[in-house]
């Protein structure tokens, strides 16, 4: 029997090793955009940009960086603030019907609720470029997707990776879902089988989190979770602005210190836990990324070039190579540089 | 030493005017009617449009704006007009928001998972909603729990059953696109039809209040519960019925909505909850001098989505609306208020 | 039957055995009661014997106590029971009137006497007209489109019996008036009786309640005397006295021409000045109070005699107001009626159940809310000294409850006007204000009022009294002004004050 | 005479007990202190804590939980307690929560943006929440605007400043961990300070309202604002006074909340908004017969908070704890509800 138990022993091993490459892999940060194809023709300027903003926190930064980049290609950004509600976001759809820009970003909004205007939309020859949504680009539909779900299978596989390096490979994980955003459902699509692959004898349980939690008990629910399994060390959340706001005050006030915290999608909040060591680590959210993203392929469409790829680089932040936690950062750093040199403009 | 009071020795009070009876048309009725206590609103919803349209003269004072501010508060008026009767039986429903939601989410249900044609499934979200207004009735009325908290008890118990049968995720599908979506969007010389139906709403509520005895009966189950019952007024049967009827109307318009959205989402209507009660609130101080009415409701939403229409035109920034939501609604109240403190003062006019 | 009628004729609405229990308090016990068609049955006993109770639950508000029977023209009638059908048969004036106050005179009508309707609607224009038409019958001016809210105790009352007529001519039925003229001037008194008898002539039977005695031997034919819920006696009127019916009432004798201390007082310090009062009805009043003088202010509605109290007291008018009032007392200072930071003088309120009592409050809590400042330490309430102090005044002005922690609402009408009287007595101010201080109360207790307002001005209290009830004011002022258009027409002093003196002043005696 | 009489909606009332008066020790008293009526919302959270430890005999009847309840429903706790003064003289103050996002968020920004000490912090955060109340004050009784709509104003006003100042952003730091967490988050044997200030306010809260002159003045002026008004109480100041104390003790609650989460969350305060006013109108059906009160408001959070963490501890479904929330909540009130149908009804009653 010893003979097997040191195989397996030397296979689970390579596993570890493995899951820790992977991690020390994604916690360099990451240097380069995923676009690479210059564009070659001359970008006309006095373009007209709408960015529909969600509502939510988020958005306004996002409204920031696409201003840096249409002030740097000399076009104009008209920002509509929408409530949320869905009556706003058709209300400002038709704004935009009836303002016909040259292009529209909008975030995480399913597209079914502005269907009928996005056909209008079609028609005056605006470009539709999306982002954080499950709906596809289609030809008569949207014509760019950034944030997919598929991209957030690579995310999920990261977070695995994180837990076995983590523990060793012995770690018993929970993975923090909110079922209202289904692209986030996506991440566990991804872990569990990683996490299977890497280290047979971790586990993980996917726990729903109602949206009605949110902003409320949602630390009291991970440390009932956590007291009434108590092998369990390991807390992976879906979307860490959302889930991890208060946890580790509740952790320590149920003495619950030695329990481990990864997530994705920091705000300020998260990144001063993680600054301050009552977070173990997160994965940037790229917003810098997918909202050039969103411009260039705006960009593209107008002069007439191929869309590139929309992949996004994935970064492990922790408490070492964090660089600021009282703002949100690029995860390329030069991103805007970067881009600019594509689209041939100074910013 | 006011000199100019006693110049008014006989001072007229200003009061409630009748709903139908003719009014003559004296200064002093002009002026109860069309001064700034009792329409407040209104004046504030014009102001706005001179000073919009003063700021942004080439979007704003055209049709197109026009259509847009129809089109994109229908919902919210909607969701305010099933508030008004259980108000004014005095009657609050806050589970309103949970069945349009739950209206919307049975629609989508029963015709994604179940196949069903659209009517079948409109009339069960409709029995659903009825359900949720008997519901509702039982806990208030049998059981005598504060309608405040009953109905937020009756709402989250609602929630938790979408949650149960959706997971909290919305359900789309392509079925739900055609006819479903032809409720909500079907637009007539550019306004939709949703617009059609709060009017109709509001029509049916303002008929039912001002023109039928079980109107006025509600009225006076709301104002004083006791003498009403000696009057023979059936207070708990009007508390009842008016907690279905909102029910149906927050349940219809759950389902326009849904069609709106083009699919079933379990937290459509949550949103509205604060916002409708200060439409129907805000409302109550118009026309009618401080009781809920259906026109003053109307009102009060086209006076709020205005502004707000009028700021995404302008590129306002993100913290303008909330500023702008919170200076009108109190506007248009302080100039109503002075107005409701005299009718309030006025009880004790010996 | 087993116990006949008194006098006899055909009873209309027969009672029998009613009962009625509540927690702590049993309200009537085996009442039986007959109404004869076309009389004029008055319903008599001191506050709380249970009178408004047996008629709420011929209303169906409350439920009998098991056992109790009732026949309204010998068909059985089921009790506490809302019943429509009963409508046309029984209708009800409540004391403290059931009105609802947010809603015009012309909805208030429509709500008992039915709606005037075309297909499908109200006609709200026949409403109207038919509404003014019940109103003229009393020469009620009022607006019956506005509500009730603006208008006057008077103005309600007469609402609320047009309220119970309207749609109800004549017939076999009973008409029950639960002490419709608490707050009626003479003159709409003299009205209402009128109506009465016409109702009374035109067949119908009437349940009269009413602690004034004059009204009963004006207009009734046979009296039920309640004490403590039982019948003490059902007799006819013409064989009783006043003094006899008052006796059967108590239980005890009682002089029901009571006068209470002395004719004279008054002759110390100036506490309280007011001049050049002006409000929606007074047009320019001078007024000087002294120490242990009790002022009455007589009038007619609309004279000014319903505002004057308020204006004295400190409360700022609603519409406009003008004049100033100085309290020597505290200082010279003359304050401008509508000045908020005046000093109020504690008043017991016309509108008791609006504005007198606190009805989530007990008997306690309502009593001690006007001195709470002195019963404390360093901003702590003591208890004890509540009590001390709730116990003294519900012992002195003969409080009936259960128990000083009973909510206020449980007592009788005349109890509850005793527990702001006393709140206000408790606040020993050196001045009070009293708008129809006797409203609802029964005569032993409206003797007890006058004794302790006589032994209070005896020690220095200074007291406003405006009433309605020129009784009241015979039985305890000094002094009695006469206010007629907004001035004083009239001064009457001593001996001078009596009703005949008033009414002549008034231009009203001439009956 | 009907056998369905005790149905009746039109019962008979019972008056209410003596809040003031010494109670005497009969069995009477005793029934109506510890009955289902008086105190349904402690037997129903006996009732929990027994389900759940048969459910989960290993974790549920610990200290640990315990603990673990009391400093999550700390945060809760204070909101509710905020609203308690306001409501018992009859004013809803719905801004509060915004001025508990408004206080943390000034506390961060304070102290991350000027470099200013904690104290100072804290002191002028206490003084902008001030500034609230007082503007609260200015609108609801100077202006004369309904409480309800009028603080939804303000409270919009008041998002509108902070995302005009933190561009929605949560304001973190270094600076804000040491002594600012430590204010939310250090325990004395397992518990947190939050539990403590809790436990401070409702006793504060207790004695103001049931041991001194202006308690009593603050119920008045609630039941009754005109008989108060005449029987010398100042209801206006009154009212004033207990705006201005709800917007100080939501700012204390937004700093601890603030200090908990570490960074100044701009939208920190909005969850509180239903879960503290259900607190407070299912604490007024506790102890003192439908009087707002403190103790009843601290079970009441109890309540709804041991069944969450309870469900939390056994993985129940995401529904669960909406359709536990709703049930108890009907069911706590529903056991008061004859009782308080029967004092409202006794009101009445001449
Ligand atoms: N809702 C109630 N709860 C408890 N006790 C009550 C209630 N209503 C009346 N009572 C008691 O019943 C008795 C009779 O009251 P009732 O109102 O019938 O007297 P009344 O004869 O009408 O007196 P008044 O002349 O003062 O109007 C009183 O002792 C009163 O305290
Ligand atoms: N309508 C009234 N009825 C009876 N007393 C009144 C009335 N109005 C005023 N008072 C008197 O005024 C006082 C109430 O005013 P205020 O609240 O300013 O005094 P306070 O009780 O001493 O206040 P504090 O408790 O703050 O010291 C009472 O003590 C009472 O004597
Ligand atoms: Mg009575
Ligand atoms: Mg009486």
């Amino acid at each position: 029997g010893g003979g097997t138990e040191t195989a397996s022993s030397d296979a689970s091993t390579a596993r570890v090793d493995e899951a820790k490459s992977i991690v020390a892999e994604h916690t360099k940060r990451p240097t380069e955009i995923s676009a690479k194809e210059a564009i070659d023709k001359p970008i006309p300027r006095g373009k007209q940009l709408t960015f529909i903003s969600c509502g939510s926190p988020a958005c306004n930064l996002e409204s920031d960086v696409i201003r840096s980049a249409t002030d740097a290609l000399g076009w104009t950004l008209k920002t509509i603030n929408t409530d949320g509600t869905p009556e706003k976001v058709k209300a400002a759809w038709t704004q935009v019907v009836r303002d016909k820009p040259d292009g529209v970003l909008y975030t995480a909004t399913p597209k079914a609720i502005f269907a009928k205007e996005l056909k209008q939309v079609k028609a005056n020859g605006t470009v539709v470029a999306a982002c954080c949504t499950t709906d596809p680009a289609t030809a008569d539909g949207i014509d760019f997707v950034v944030g997919t779900p598929k991209q957030n299978e690579q995310l999920g596989k990261v977070m695995a990776a994180w837990v076995v390096a983590e523990s060793e490979g012995k770690g018993n994980a929970v993975f923090f879902d909110i079922g209202a955003f289904p692209i986030l459902t996506a991440l566990y699509k991804a872990l569990k089988p990683e996490l299977a692959r890497l280290c047979p004898d971790c586990d993980v349980e996917s726990v729903d989190v109602p949206l009605s939690a949110l902003g409320k008990d949602v630390p009291d629910r991970i440390v009932s979770y956590l007291r009434s399994h108590p092998k369990v060390k390991y807390v992976v959340l879906s979307a860490d602005n959302a889930l991890a706001i208060g946890l580790p005050a509740a952790l320590k006030a149920a003495g619950l210190g030695d329990v481990k915290v990864f997530g994705e999608g920091p705000d300020t909040t998260v990144l001063q836990y993680i600054a301050n060591g009552s977070m173990d680590g997160t994965i940037m959210f790229p917003y810098y990324e997918e909202m050039f993203a969103m411009v260039d392929a705006v960009v593209r469409k107008t002069v007439g070039v191929p869309l590139v790829d929309s992949g996004t680089p994935v970064w492990i932040i922790n408490k070492d190579n964090l660089p600021s936690s009282s703002s949100l950062f690029p995860v390329v750093e030069d991103v805007q540089e970067q881009y600019f040199k594509l689209w041939g403009v100074k910013g | 030493m006011t000199t100019d009071s006693t110049a008014h020795p006989t001072h007229a009070p200003t009061g409630g005017e009748p709903p139908a009876a003719a009014p003559e048309l004296t200064a002093r009725t002009l002026r109860a009617t069309f001064g700034f206590g009792n329409i407040g609103a209104i004046w504030v919803l014009l102001l706005q449009i001179v000073l919009f349209s003063v700021w942004l003269p080439d979007v704003f004072p055209t049709a197109a704006t026009a259509k847009q501010i129809l089109n994109s508060n229908a919902g919210i008026a909607l969701a305010a007009l099933a508030l008004v009767v259980p108000l004014t039986a005095r009657v609050f429903d806050l589970s309103f928001a949970y069945t349009m939601s739950l209206s919307g989410v049975t629609v989508a249900y029963l015709m994604v998972h179940t196949g069903m044609g659209l009517p079948a499934a409109i009339g069960i979200a409709l029995l659903a909603a009825l359900l949720v207004g008997v519901i509702n009735a039982i806990v208030v009325v049998v059981l005598g729990v504060e309608s405040l908290i009953g109905t937020l008890g009756t709402g989250s118990i609602i929630q938790a059953l979408i949650t149960f049968v959706t997971k909290d995720i919305s359900i789309t599908d392509d079925r739900l696109t055609g006819s479903f979506t032809s409720i909500g969007q079907t637009d007539v010389g550019g306004i939709v039809l949703p617009v059609f139906y709060a009017v109709l709403a509001a029509a049916a509520t303002w008929y039912v209040l001002e023109h039928t005895a079980t109107g006025r009966r509600l009225y006076a189950a709301g104002f004083n519960a006791d003498a009403a019952r000696l009057a023979g007024v059936r207070v708990e049967r009007l508390r009842f019925l008016s907690l279905i009827a909102s029910s149906l109307i927050a349940g219809f318009a759950g389902i326009v909505l849904a069609s709106n959205l083009g699919s079933g989402s379990p937290t459509a209507g949550t949103p509205y909850l604060l916002p409708a009660f200060a439409a129907v609130f805000l409302g109550a101080t118009q026309f009618k001098h401080g009781r809920f009415n259906a026109w003053g409701t109307l009102t009060a939403v086209l006076m709020l989505g205005t502004g707000l229409t009028g700021l995404a035109l302008g590129s306002a920034p993100p913290w303008a609306s909330n500023m702008f939501t919170g200076v009108v609604l109190i506007a248009a109240l302080a100039s109503s208020g002075v107005q409701r403190r005299t009718r309030l003062r006025g009880r004790r006019a010996p | 039957m087993a116990d006949q009628p008194v006098s006899s004729g055909i009873s209309v609405l027969r009672l029998r055995s009613l009962s009625k229990t509540f927690p702590g308090t049993r309200a009537l016990s085996d009442v039986s009661l007959d109404v004869h068609q076309g009389e004029v049955h008055a319903l008599m006993g001191q506050n709380g014997s249970g009178k408004s109770t047996l008629i709420k639950i011929l209303a169906g508000y409350y439920h009998a106590d098991h056992g109790a029977q009732a026949w309204l023209d010998d068909a059985p009638v089921a009790l506490g029971v809302v019943a429509a059908s009963r409508h046309d048969r029984l209708r009800f004036v409540h004391q403290d009137l059931g009105l609802i106050l947010e809603l015009s005179a012309m909805d208030n009508l429509a709500l008992l006497g039915g709606f005037a309707r075309r297909p499908g609607r109200i006609d709200w224009a026949q409403q109207r007209r038919t509404t003014e038409a019940m109103l003229s019958r009393f020469g009620a001016d009022i607006d019956v489109r506005r509500p009730l809210t603006e208008a006057t105790p008077v103005q309600r009352t007469i609402v609320a019996i047009a309220a119970a007529l309207a749609g109800w001519e004549g017939g076999r039925g009973v008409l029950v008036l639960d002490e419709p003229t608490a707050v009626l001037p003479h003159t709409e008194v003299e009205r209402l009786l009128q109506i009465v008898r016409e109702l009374r002539r035109s067949g119908s039977s009437v349940l009269y309640v009413s602690h004034r005695l004059d009204e009963i031997f004006q207009i009734a034919d046979r009296v039920t005397v309640l004490r403590d819920g039982s019948v003490a006696a059902t007799t006819e009127v013409a064989g009783l006295t006043r003094n006899s019916l008052a006796e059967l009432m108590v239980g005890s004798a009682v002089n029901a021409d009571y006068r209470a201390g002395s004719r004279t007082g008054g002759d110390g310090e100036v506490v309280l000045r007011g001049r050049g009062l002006r409000a929606r009805y007074l047009a320019g009043v001078d007024v000087e109070l002294r120490a242990g003088e009790v002022l009455g202010i007589a009038g007619l509605p609309g004279s000014g005699m319903e505002e004057l109290p308020h204006l004295l007291a400190g409360e700022a008018p609603d519409g406009p107001a003008a004049g100033e009032v100085q309290l020597p007392g505290s200082s010279a200072a003359w304050w401008s009626v509508g000045d908020t930071r005046r000093p109020r003088l504690p008043i017991v309120p016309a509108d008791r159940g609006r504005e007198g009592v606190i009805a989530e409050f007990t008997v306690a809590e309502n009593l001690s809310l006007s001195v709470l400042g002195k019963l404390g330490c360093r901003g702590r309430l003591l208890k004890a000294a509540e009590r001390e102090l709730v116990d003294t005044w519900t012992r002195r002005v003969q409080i009936k409850a259960a128990s000083t922690g009973a909510v206020v609402t449980s007592l009788s009408g005349g109890n509850q006007q005793k527990v702001v009287l006393a709140r206000c007595l408790a606040a020993q101010a050196g001045v009070l204000v009293l708008s129809e201080p006797t409203a609802g109360v029964d005569i032993g207790t409206r003797e007890a009022i006058y004794d302790l307002i006589a032994e209070q001005a005896a020690a220095g209290l200074a007291v406003v009294v405006s009433s309605t009830d020129a009784g009241d004011l015979v039985a305890m002022c000094h002094r009695v002004l006469v206010l007629g258009r907004g001035t004083v027409v009239a001064q009457l002093e001593g001996n001078d004050i009596s009703e005949r003196a008033m009414m002549s002043v008034l231009g009203t005696g001439e009956h």
